[in-house]
């Protein structure tokens, strides 16, 4: 490989320095007033030198800069992947929608006896464990929600049915449908689906660690 | 006069330095009017900066400069100014008056020196002035290199590298069931049952202790109304309800109560009739 | 000319996007996990590559990072940054620092035998160059100053050792530790560290100002 001469080597590094895209004109200008010509041959050097490395030349619209090549744009933005655990929270409210599918949020309000943050089923999505299962056709239409095909995956369970203890606690009549107009009589339920968001647990559903390793 | 001086020593520095660096080269360079000794001081970094610029200006290395004749021009400054009524700041006069001491030190017979001996503290401040210059030289030479900045430059509009955390979330059947297990028994309705414990009712109680008080018309303890061989379970329950007992008949008037003192011992006896 | 390969085009890519100077290992990191001794492969390709080119690549204090050839000064001059004029007492103190670090105050006015304002550590901190580097355990504990990797880079040095001229100052014993005691002897010592902070040089210390163009 040959060195490249003073102006190519000017221009690729005026190119570099300068924060916006230059034309052929401002280069020539910036470089003491050179003809045209000379900064286009130049230019047409270094796009060809630049062609197969991890970095372009490129013109947008008579601009000229350097940018990322192509192939190489992953490099730019990279996912880090980051071990959670699950907050005890978001936990017990998992277990509720994997037992109790398909559920409303107000159903796992009344099942937890507390209400649940917005987070945290935000937080069961994002997982892939959970996910909305259509409306259910009552006053209000609440969304109602169901695990998926990762929650038994992650879960090492072949089917819903798996869940061990499932049968001891439906015998001891843990596992009744909850009856909601007796709920409602009861005035025991949390607020409307979707209301009230921000008051309550919000500290304890968003409480999650780093796994040690 | 001191312009004179000025003139005379006003020569070329031994020590070359990078160009653009006029700043390192010492104030007493310049030609300047007689009132101007007091600025000069100004600009001399201390008594020591001063001595490296005369030092300097006897055109040999460092390493060789007669400190007789150092210590001769330092002295001749000082003196000037004091002559024109300039006010010094102390650390040149201190210095000045250390230089005064090694030079006489210099000029006596070896054997009648103190330790250390002149010769090596003449050494020692060669030695600063060496290092104070290599230094001046060092941060002349280190101004001078490619900065960035001004002589090269890094990537004007670099695209930036962004790391996107994604959560991995994890947590283990166990934990789910652990969860659920809690959700129940946290919201389960809760029977509570009282146990059937064995007590003394008011009414026996009052039957009983107004019967022993038909007996004497004597003051007694009340604790000499409870049953002898009573569960200490039991025993409690007596006594409260004994009190109480008592208390009744007091206020029917058929018996009086008294106690001597606080947490005494509490005593009754029929009112007879 | 052959296609660097694709270790060599994304380390490429990876410093050019770069914001910031980056050590093999964040370089290692960034690009999943590959071993560093590929990635200093791939750097010295890169530092050959550029080694004639408008720009090259440098390493600084173990950091790298690309940046125009310092030939090509007189012609981006004209564009840069306005550079803080330090004063002298300013580069003074930056290069007894440099020379000697870790040093106190008290080793710094030793060697200039004059007390060195406040301000004129703070100007060299403040410019990224110098940071306090703990304290000296010795009576009354005295904080040390040394240079940081920014000062490297801003100087164009890879390392210390780069310094102009340390080999020659260590042999001539002008870099010895300093002796305080010895010192002490010569009488003629500034005031004791931390005293009379205002008082000297502190209008010297603050000048500053753009290099004229």
């Amino acid at each position: 490989m040959t060195a490249p001469d003073e102006l190519v080597r000017a221009v690729e590094a005026t190119l570099f320095a300068s924060e916006e895209a230059m034309s052929v004109e401002a280069l020539a200008a910036h470089l003491g007033g050179i003809e045209t010509a000379q900064v286009r041959a130049a230019l047409d050097e270094l796009t060809h030198h630049y062609r197969e490395r991890g970095i372009r030349l490129v013109e947008r619209g008579k601009l000229w800069h350097f940018e990322t090549a192509p192939e190489m744009a992953h490099l730019l933005r990279r996912e880090r992947e980051h071990l959670r655990r699950l907050s005890r929270a978001a936990t017990e409210v998992l277990a509720i929608i994997a037992y109790h599918e398909p559920v409303s949020r107000a159903e796992i309000e009344s099942i937890r006896g507390v209400q649940t943050a917005r987070g945290t089923l935000d937080v069961l999505m994002e997982a892939g464990w959970v996910r909305m299962a259509g409306r259910r056709e009552v006053p209000g239409r609440p969304v109602i929600y169901a695990t998926t095909t990762e929650f038994l995956e992650h879960f090492g369970l072949a089917s819903r049915r798996d869940l061990p203890g499932i049968d001891e606690l439906r015998a001891a009549g843990l596992l009744d449908a909850i009856d909601e107009t007796l709920e409602d009589a009861m005035q025991f339920d949390g607020p409307e689906e979707g209301d009230g968001d921000d008051r309550a647990e919000a500290d304890d559903d968003f409480i999650s660690g780093d796994l040690p390793d | 006069m001191i312009a004179e001086e000025t003139m005379e020593v006003s020569l070329p520095l031994a020590l070359t330095l990078p160009e653009g660096e006029e700043d390192w080269i010492g104030p007493a360079n310049e030609q300047r009017s007689e009132d101007a000794l007091y600025l000069e001081l100004d600009g001399w970094e201390g008594p020591l900066d001063l001595l490296l610029d005369l030092a300097r200006r006897q055109k040999v290395d460092l390493r060789q400069i007669s400190i007789l004749a150092l210590v001769d021009q330092y002295l001749g400054y000082i003196d000037r100014a004091g002559a024109l009524r300039l006010e010094l700041a102390a650390d040149y006069l201190v210095m000045a008056a250390w230089l005064a001491y090694l030079k006489s030190a210099l000029l006596l017979p070896k054997e009648e020196q103190e330790e250390p001996s002149a010769e090596e503290l003449a050494l020692r401040l060669q030695w600063r002035l060496q290092r104070l210059g290599a230094m001046r030289e060092a941060a002349a030479r280190l101004m001078a290199r490619d900065r960035i900045g001004r002589d090269v430059f890094l990537r004007g509009a670099p695209e930036g590298l962004r790391i996107d955390r994604k959560s991995l979330w994890h947590s283990s059947a166990f934990e789910l069931i652990q969860a659920y297990g809690q959700v129940k028994a946290r919201t389960a309705p809760r029977i509570y049952q009282v146990r059937d414990r064995m007590v003394m009712t008011l009414d026996s109680a009052i039957d009983r202790v107004s019967a022993m008080l038909g007996v004497t018309l004597e003051w007694m303890d009340l604790r000499d109304f409870l049953p002898p061989h009573a569960e200490p379970s039991l025993r409690k329950s007596v006594l409260a309800s004994s009190f109480v007992a008592a208390l009744e008949l007091a206020r029917l008037g058929r018996a009086e109560i008294a106690q001597e003192e606080i947490f005494g011992p509490m005593r009754l006896r029929r009112i007879s009739r």
